[in-house]
């Protein structure tokens, strides 16, 4: 019984949350402002609990496991999760239902988790689905405007779809193989034709929450018309639990299917980068172009689980720690400009640095480090992608890769260009950064300047996968 | 009259399923496409009975993940409504044309 | 032999003069950088001499033959085994010669410079290059290495260029040093491989083991050398062509000698003392100095050496008698004489009395040093006091200017060889070497020492004679004493010259050479050139239209030849039309559009593509859905039936 | 000596400069870094002598090993032969220049010297790291703030030619890195240690593919036609500094990695692709030389003439003999000097005539008597004047070019041979219409340089004036480095 608490640690701890949170919403309501503090500092607990008292285990015949890798990325995720809590302050203050928001994020939160400790179709299944739900639900958060519900719309039409796709996959798992028990899978699996129409099925069903190319077209869409927030959530924490499980599925379960599976990434990978930078290339709004850039460093992850174990788990996560810092740094920056000011484009940068070189500064930073430009870390990990897939890829794949670096160094040289070097007769004004979205952006910095150069950190990573 | 196999079961899910596609995408109205999207959903349930009862018989795992899908639909359907309602409010309209605003 | 590293102070003091100078001259030593810089080179002249004196009479011969000397030898830059650039000096009969010569005639203009730039803005600056200038020159003739030789043959290159473009507000002197530069830049090229050549065949820079490599039949080097050949001709005579290239560059041989006389743009002094006297004679020292190879090994490229000679010796007479500018009358005259030296040394041979020529031709250089410096010094007094170079301004001077007409009739007389004045000794030495030799050039030189004579007389009858001078208002005399005195002093040396018995110390392979003379012989050429004397006398004596007659009645030649027979306007064609349209703008061109183009046009590919594409992104949340199944039925089509495993 | 002081002190600098309250703190904080830097140079190269002088014949000197990622087997390896020495040198005599030159910068001075610094930093990395990890991660360093000095400190179109460098030496460094992943899975050391890998060897296939990346990856940087066109916009858009750092030091972390990686770890290929290296170079030599008759803006000038005295450098190591890689060394430092003179220079005038194009200039020799002399010099060291850097290097390597009697390698060797006339007649053209020729009324007012310039031009000056009369040392210190390469190249059968 103990041990049920015990293994499943961090999830009692969300759920916990949840419903503290609701108990909040059904009392006198707080004032935002206390209300959005005392999340913070829950949040924050949450995430540092999250380093002790952890065991590692699997329960329910395997439905549910849990290792040190898989709590490490737990504690990521709540990480990210702290981090929104803190950088959208602006939004949150002003938000009326900001007991739901958060409420609908935890609870994608905990989807997540299980997600990442699933051992299981079903369970995999029914975590999946509370990943993504309450998401579509926070998509819609801007209640006043039209594109936030269209976002909304579009996001849950077509997850339902893919889960549709998803569910008809495990089901021909189930009908070729009887089991739908990753620890049974594997002896199961071989190359006939119904093995591979099953899992085509189900690896779309990720592709589609990667939004790797062509399942991705959602993603744009869903990120502009959503509120920020919700935004860096999607495409931080979803496509980081996603990307954990399935890195782990593909070389757990789908062992056999090495070959299969290897070139189907090589493949998309290839056309996630292209098309992901070809359509990044001419974006004005700031929430799209991060869209598109998103995809494009999904395709580099792909690059990564290519690779061989047990380089390709931790250079996967490895990136996804460091993407976390930069994407958040980029969001958050842009969502406290869209906060204070309105401003979404890319144009309405220009001339930033004169105003406001704090924001412009820590702008910068993030976007080198998605470009992969040194010291930030985004250059390991970029690098270390690259490594992991060189242990097998051939020269044309990993050449494509590097080649695709410089499109994207491209486009986020424009919005260097525009905060630092444009003239603009009325630039942003002068902004007050709210002191949690500062200390937001500061975390995120440092993140970004240390989490590469103190190497023991990929060190720690790799040591356990 | 002879019994209904396994391949009669899983021509009829099948087609649910295409029939549910084909829905998914031709239809303009949310709401009709949410349904064509029940249709998928029940066509993976008539797959999984199907195989439960005749390929895995003493293997239960179809039955109660037929159980989860049928609720699981059932909140997916729940969001969506909301969302449509929501979507109703802003644009006057269910019909998916109407939601365009954001593209390339 | 006692220690003589003292030589190397010969060089160095005006080197230190140029930096004293260059670096400080504008702020401290406005007035007093003159006496500075005459001062130094006053020394070194003195320390050359005691040289000369030393090796002459002291040490330099062993058992009658002068030693090649190497008192001093660093290594400043090796390549590899062997190959190595080395600072050094070599004694041997020409450098000790060449130190006399470059550091007198220097002293000389030092001196007459005092009172012919007095105030002068740039006054240091002048003293600075000159010293530079003969820091170069000097270095050059006592180089020990075939490399250390070119570097300062480039120095002084460069030096001559800074003193051409000495008033650099004058467009037409940027151009002329601009072409000076060039011209010389592009033999240094020629010079500059034909070293390549040489060094990797003979495996070493050092002027001693090179030479007594490549001279030596038995040597593998000279046998490889030989061998190997490109078009037909053995890579040794391709060096030492490539080689004499450079030489005939700066010594403004055929067809490399436009630049010779726009170099006349810069001070009358300098042209006296860089294009007259020393640089221009540095393309004769080198084929002096690789004289044995040259002789031993490749005749070929020697006979080359005789017949360029000979035709600049020609031309440049012929170009001389028709110019009116009289120190581009000099100019011509300088590169024809020149051509007289080259000439020697290609008809000489080596050794013996066949080295006659080699003799005679270094013979010349000496005397040539001397009566040329002083036609310079003498036509600046001219300029200085006319304030032109026409003749047509000039006339009737001998009255205003007398020490200066005395001292230039001499100068005249000895370059057109009338005895006793030094040119006739030299002179009669090459063509009885000629003769002897190469009848051809013979009779070339021949009429060449005619046409001499002639226009020498024609420029100094049409300067102190013809018409009455008309000299305008103000008098400041001949110029003062730092001006007479250098021109009296070279007027003594251009008179007796001659008369040293110059066989005794220079000769090819070191040995005393007797020059025996033979008055029959010479004969021929004073009468010519006394008819030349004369003819130009009947001409220019006294003011009139016979001239002007003669001109018209050969006007074609006189046409061609007042305009130096076209060659400069070929040269502006090639260069303009052919290197700068036909080659410069094309690659301009090519990288602008092409190149660059490329880069840019997979920019904008990329910026396209992604415009066309946009489509894909269609809004329409159906649509993504059907991509979606596209997908899935796409990647489960192409992995179970095309890509198997 | 501790060569991580080399990285430390710019560094520290920077942070320094970020600390500073006003911008006369900037500058003279700035300037007392780069002052450092310039005697730990000399300190550095003195030590490295004396070691060498005592005997000690190892390849790298003061080496020092750090692990970092070990799970990649990289680790933080430096340490410095002649080669990285003289380079370091020249890195330390730009830096210093730039600085000074820089002096009256208005606009964000603080943010200028930040990258200014940082700059350096990539450079003294670059040239100290002994692992391709290390290098290739300060390579990357420099990218970024030439992107901003160009972009936010340039002129003329200075977003485009911002952009157009960096993302050219951002595919450069791509394809770098493709070849250091090729090197690095070719191995059986796994491994990115220079020394390691030199001693293991690579196998020949590996080499084939790795060896055109790496060479021309790096080229990228050093202007290898046709990859040079990020060089004349860069360059005329960059701020003076700006320039003189691109010139002097980036283009050189092209030609050292040529050297150092491509050839070092791979002989086999240098052999196999030497002949396309050659031809290659020949062209960038002749085709730059003769490009630059025709340009009409000075800073053009100098960067097209910078293409074709870069070419030198790839054909001395394209030659593959020791002397003319040596040269190919000579001529990176002597060209770093000149060229960043020469920027300086044109960085002065313009800064006072307010324009940079030839045919509008005139008689400058008048009215600043100093600036137009240093043209001269530097002018003259251009076309290769003896008892000036350029003239040693150049002929070093024509000599070494020279070595091997093939017959095609004997005609690239007269080409380039024929180049130092056509470099003569433009950098006559330049100098004959600038500083020579009758002087405007309109610039007799103008003044001549002010302390920071005179002291600048005169460091760089001293540089290019030792190299040029004394070559013996900079030959010796460079010497023993690529005598080990050639010992590999010899190696090959």
């Amino acid at each position: 019984m103990n041990e049920l608490l015990t293994i499943m640690k961090s999830e009692w701890v969300i759920s916990l949350l949840i419903f503290l949170l609701l108990f909040i919403k059904l009392g006198k309501g707080m004032k935002n402002e206390s209300l959005l503090l005392l999340i913070q500092v829950l949040l924050l607990l949450n995430f540092i609990g999250g380093f002790f008292f952890n065991t590692e285990g699997s329960l329910f015949a395997g439905m549910y496991h849990s290792t040190a890798l898989i709590i490490l990325q737990k504690n990521i995720l709540s990480l990210g999760v702290y981090l929104i809590s803190l950088l959208f302050a602006d939004w949150f203050k002003r938000s009326e239902h900001l007991t739901e928001y958060f409420i609908l994020m935890l609870s994608a939160l905990l989807g997540m988790f299980f997600l990442i400790s699933s051992g299981n179709l079903l369970m995999f299944f029914l975590a999946l689905e509370l990943a993504t739900i309450p998401v579509a639900a926070m998509a819609n958060f801007d209640l006043g405007k039209k594109i936030s519900s269209e976002a909304a719309m579009k996001m849950i039409l077509s997850s339902a779809f893919s889960s549709g796709i998803l569910l008809f996959g495990i089901s021909l798992v189930y009908g070729a193989t009887g089991t739908i028990n990753f620890a049974e899978l594997p002896a199961q699996m071989n190359n006939g034709p119904l093995h591979i129409l099953a899992f085509v099925f189900l690896f779309t069903a990720f592709a589609f929450k990667l939004s790797v190319v062509p399942f991705h077209l959602w993603t744009a869409d869903v990120y502009e018309g959503a509120p920020m927030a919700t935004t860096s959530f999607l495409s931080v924490l979803s496509k980081g639990a996603v990307a954990f499980i399935f890195i782990s599925t593909l070389n757990k379960v789908f062992l056999p299917m090495q070959e299969i599976w290897y070139n189907m990434v090589m493949i998309l990978s290839i056309l996630t980068m292209i098309i992901g930078n070809l359509f990044a290339l001419r974006q004005q709004n700031i929430k799209r172009f991060l869209a598109f850039s998103s995809i494009a460093q999904v395709g580099f992850i792909l690059v990564g689980v290519s690779g061989k174990e047990p380089e390709s788990t931790a250079s996967v996560v490895f990136f996804i720690l460091v993407y976390l810092f930069s994407n958040l740094a980029a969001f958050g920056v842009a969502g406290i400009i869209s906060a204070m000011t309105g401003k979404e484009n890319v144009n309405d940068y220009k001339g930033l640095y004169q105003t406001n070189p704090f924001l412009s500064w820590v702008l910068a930073l993030a976007l080198f480090s998605l470009a992969g430009i040194p010291p930030t870390a985004g250059f390991f990990g970029k690098l270390f992608l690259l490594t992991a897939g060189g242990t097998k890829a051939s020269y044309l794949f990993i050449t494509i890769a590097a080649l695709n670096m410089i499109v994207s160094l491209y486009y986020y040289l424009r919005v260097i260009r525009a905060v630092f070097m444009d003239k603009n007769e009325e630039p942003v004004e002068k902004l007050v950064v709210n002191p949690s979205a500062r200390l937001g952006l500061l975390i995120c910095g440092a993140g970004i300047l240390l989490t590469g150069i103190l190497s023991w950190v990929y060190d720690y990573i790799q040591s356990l996968c | 009259m002879m019994e209904p196999g396994l391949y009669h079961i899983l021509f009829i899910s099948a087609t649910l399923f295409f029939i549910g596609v084909f829905g998914f995408f031709t239809r303009r109205n949310l709401i009709t496409m949410l349904m064509s999207v029940e249709l998928i959903l029940n066509s993976v349930n008539l797959n999984f009975i199907a195989f439960n009862k005749y390929v895995w018989p003493n293997r239960l795992d179809g039955v109660f993940f037929t159980i989860f899908v049928i609720a699981i639909a059932a909140a997916e359907a729940a969001t969506a409504i909301a969302i449509i309602i929501n979507l109703y409010r802003s644009h006057h309209s269910i019909d998916v044309e109407n939601a365009e605003e954001m593209k390339y | 032999m006692p220690n003589t590293t003292y030589i190397a102070l010969i060089p160095l003091l005006p080197l230190a003069g140029f930096l004293l100078l260059g670096i400080f001259g504008r702020t401290y030593f406005k007035n007093t950088s003159g006496m500075i810089g005459t001062s130094l080179l006053l020394a070194s002249t003195l320390l050359s001499l005691y040289t000369a004196y030393g090796y002459f009479f002291d040490y330099g011969k062993v058992n009658g033959v002068y030693q090649k000397l190497v008192p001093l030898q660093i290594t400043w830059l090796e390549f590899s085994k062997g190959v190595s650039i080395d600072m050094g000096i070599i004694l041997d009969p020409i450098s000790v010669m060449m130190l006399v010569v470059v550091t007198f005639i220097s002293l000389m203009v030092h001196i007459y410079s005092l009172a012919y730039l007095k105030g002068e803005e740039r006054f240091p600056t002048y003293y600075a290059f000159l010293g530079l200038f003969t820091f170069s020159m000097l270095g050059l003739v006592i180089s020990s290495n075939i490399f250390q030789i070119y570097i300062f043959w480039e120095l002084v290159g460069v030096s001559s260029f800074l003193l051409i473009g000495y008033y650099y507000d004058r467009p037409s002197a940027v151009a002329a040093c601009k072409k000076a530069f060039i011209v010389t830049r592009f033999a240094d090229a020629g010079f500059l491989i034909g070293i390549l050549i040489l060094s990797y065949y003979s495996g070493t820079l050092d002027f001693n083991t090179l030479i007594q490599k490549l001279t030596n039949p038995e040597s593998l080097e000279l046998k490889a050398a030989v061998t190997a050949s490109f078009l037909g001709i053995s890579a040794l005579t391709w060096g030492l062509v490539l080689v004499f290239i450079g030489g005939a560059g700066k010594s403004a041989m055929f067809p490399l000698h436009i630049w010779l006389p726009d170099a006349m743009e810069g001070p009358t002094p300098v042209s006296a003392l860089i294009h007259a006297a020393t640089m221009v004679v540095a393309g004769v020292f080198l084929v002096a100095r690789l004289f044995p190879i040259f002789a031993l090994s490749a005749p070929a490229a020697l006979e080359l050496v005789g017949y360029v000679g000979a035709i600049s010796a020609l031309i440049a007479a012929v170009i001389a008698c028709t110019q009116t500018d009289i120190k581009r009358v000099l100019a011509y005259s300088t590169m024809s004489q020149i051509g007289y030296m080259m000439f020697a040394l290609g008809v000489s041979k080596y050794g013996g009395e066949d080295g006659l020529g080699y003799t005679a031709s270094m013979f010349h250089l000496f005397t040539h040093a001397m009566f040329k410096a002083l036609l310079f010094l003498g036509a600046g007094a001219v300029i200085h006091y006319i304030h032109s170079n026409e003749m047509k301004d000039m006339g009737g001077l001998r009255k205003y200017l007398p020490i200066t007409h005395i001292t230039f009739l001499i100068a005249c007389l000895a370059i057109a060889g009338v005895p006793p004045f030094a040119g006739f000794f030299s002179k009669e030495e090459i063509l009885l070497a000629a003769y002897h030799h190469n009848t051809g050039i013979y009779y070339l030189a021949l009429i060449t020492s005619g046409l001499t004579a002639f226009y020498m007389f024609r420029l100094y009858f049409s300067i102190f004679w013809n018409k009455p001078a008309q000299v305008h208002g103000e008098h400041h005399g001949e110029g003062g004493f730092a001006m007479m005195m250098p021109l009296v002093l070279l007027a003594l040396g251009a008179a007796a010259a001659g008369f040293i018995p110059f066989g005794h110390f220079v000769s090819s392979d070191g040995n005393r050479l007797n020059s025996a003379f033979h008055l029959n012989f010479s004969i021929a050429p004073v009468a010519l050139g006394l008819a030349g004397i004369f003819f130009a006398m009947w001409l220019y004596k006294k003011q009139n239209d016979r001239p002007d007659k003669i001109a018209a009645s050969l006007n074609g030649l006189y046409k061609a030849a007042y305009r130096k027979f076209y060659i400069d306007e070929l040269y502006l064609f090639v260069t303009k039309k052919i290197l700068f349209n036909l080659v410069g703008r094309p690659a301009a061109w090519f990288d602008k559009n092409v190149v660059d183009g490329l880069v840019n046009a997979t920019g904008n590919t990329t910026e396209y593509i992604s415009e066309t594409i946009k489509g894909l992104q269609s809004g329409k949340v159906q649509q993504y859905a059907m991509y979606f199944l596209v997908g899935v039925i796409g990647l489960a089509v192409l992995f179970i039936y095309i890509w198997k495993f | 000596m501790n060569l991580s002081i080399l990285i430390l002190l710019p560094l520290l600098t920077a942070l320094a400069v970020l600390l500073a309250r006003n911008n006369n703190q900037v500058r003279w904080i700035s300037f007392a870094g780069a002052t450092a830097q310039f005697i730990l140079a000399f300190v550095l190269m003195y030590l490295f002598r004396e070691e060498r002088i005592a005997g000690s014949t190892q390849q790298m000197l003061f080496e020092q090993q750090y692990n970092w990622f070990p799970s990649w087997h990289i680790s933080f390896h430096m340490g410095v032969d002649g080669i990285s020495v003289a380079m370091i040198l020249l890195t330390a005599f730009v830096v210093l220049a730039g600085v000074l030159v820089s002096w009256n910068v208005t606009k964000m001075t603080k943010e200028f010297y930040f990258l200014l610094i940082l700059l350096s930093l990539g450079a003294y990395g670059f040239f100290i790291s002994l692992d391709l990890f290390i290098l290739f991660f300060f390579l990357e360093i420099a990218v970024i703030p030439k992107y901003l000095l160009i972009g936010i400190w340039g002129s003329g179109k200075k977003e485009y030619s911002a952009n157009k460098l960096a993302l050219m030496l951002m595919g450069g460094s791509a394809l770098v890195l493709v070849g250091l992943l090729g090197v690095y899975f070719n191995t059986p050391a796994r491994s990115f240690d220079l020394l390691l890998l030199s001693d293991t060897g690579i196998s020949r296939e590996a080499q084939m593919i790795c060896f055109p990346l790496l060479f021309v990856g790096f080229g990228v940087f050093t202007a290898l036609f046709p990859f040079h066109t990020w060089v004349p916009d860069g360059h005329s858009s960059a701020p003076t500094a700006g320039s003189m750092f691109l010139a002097g030091i980036s283009m050189k972390l092209g030609g050292y990695g040529c050297l150092r990686v491509a050839t070092l770890l791979m002989p086999e290929g240098a052999k196999a692709y030497s002949t396309w290296i050659i031809v290659l170079s020949s062209i960038a030599i002749l085709y730059g030389a003769f490009a630059t008759m025709m340009q009409k803006d000075l800073k053009y000038i100098n960067a097209y003439s910078s293409v074709s005295h870069c070419g030198f450098v790839l054909l001395g190591i394209g030659m593959l003999t020791q002397t003319s890689m040596t040269g190919a060394v000579m001529q990176m430092v002597s060209h770093g000097l000149m060229t960043a003179l020469f920027f300086a220079v044109i960085g002065m005038i313009y800064e006072r005539t307010h324009t940079r194009q030839v045919s509008e200039m005139g008689g400058l020799l008048k009215v600043m008597p100093f600036i137009s002399t240093v043209l001269f010099i530097v002018g003259l060291c251009s076309l290769g004047l003896p008892g000036l850097s350029g003239f040693v290097a150049e002929m070093t390597v024509f000599v070494g070019s020279w070595e091997n009697p093939d017959p095609f390698r004997r005609v690239a060797t007269i080409a380039a041979c024929l180049s130092i006339v056509v470099t003569a007649v433009y950098i006559l053209r330049a100098i004959g219409q600038t500083a020579m020729g009758p002087v405007k009324e309109s610039y007799l007012h103008l003044t001549d340089a002010r302390w920071n310039e005179k002291l600048a031009a005169i460091i760089l000056i001293f540089g290019i004036v030792a190299i040029g009369t004394a070559p013996f040392w900079l030959s010796d210190l460079i010497n023993p480095g690529t005598e080990l390469i050639m010992q590999k190249i010899k190696m090959v059968p």
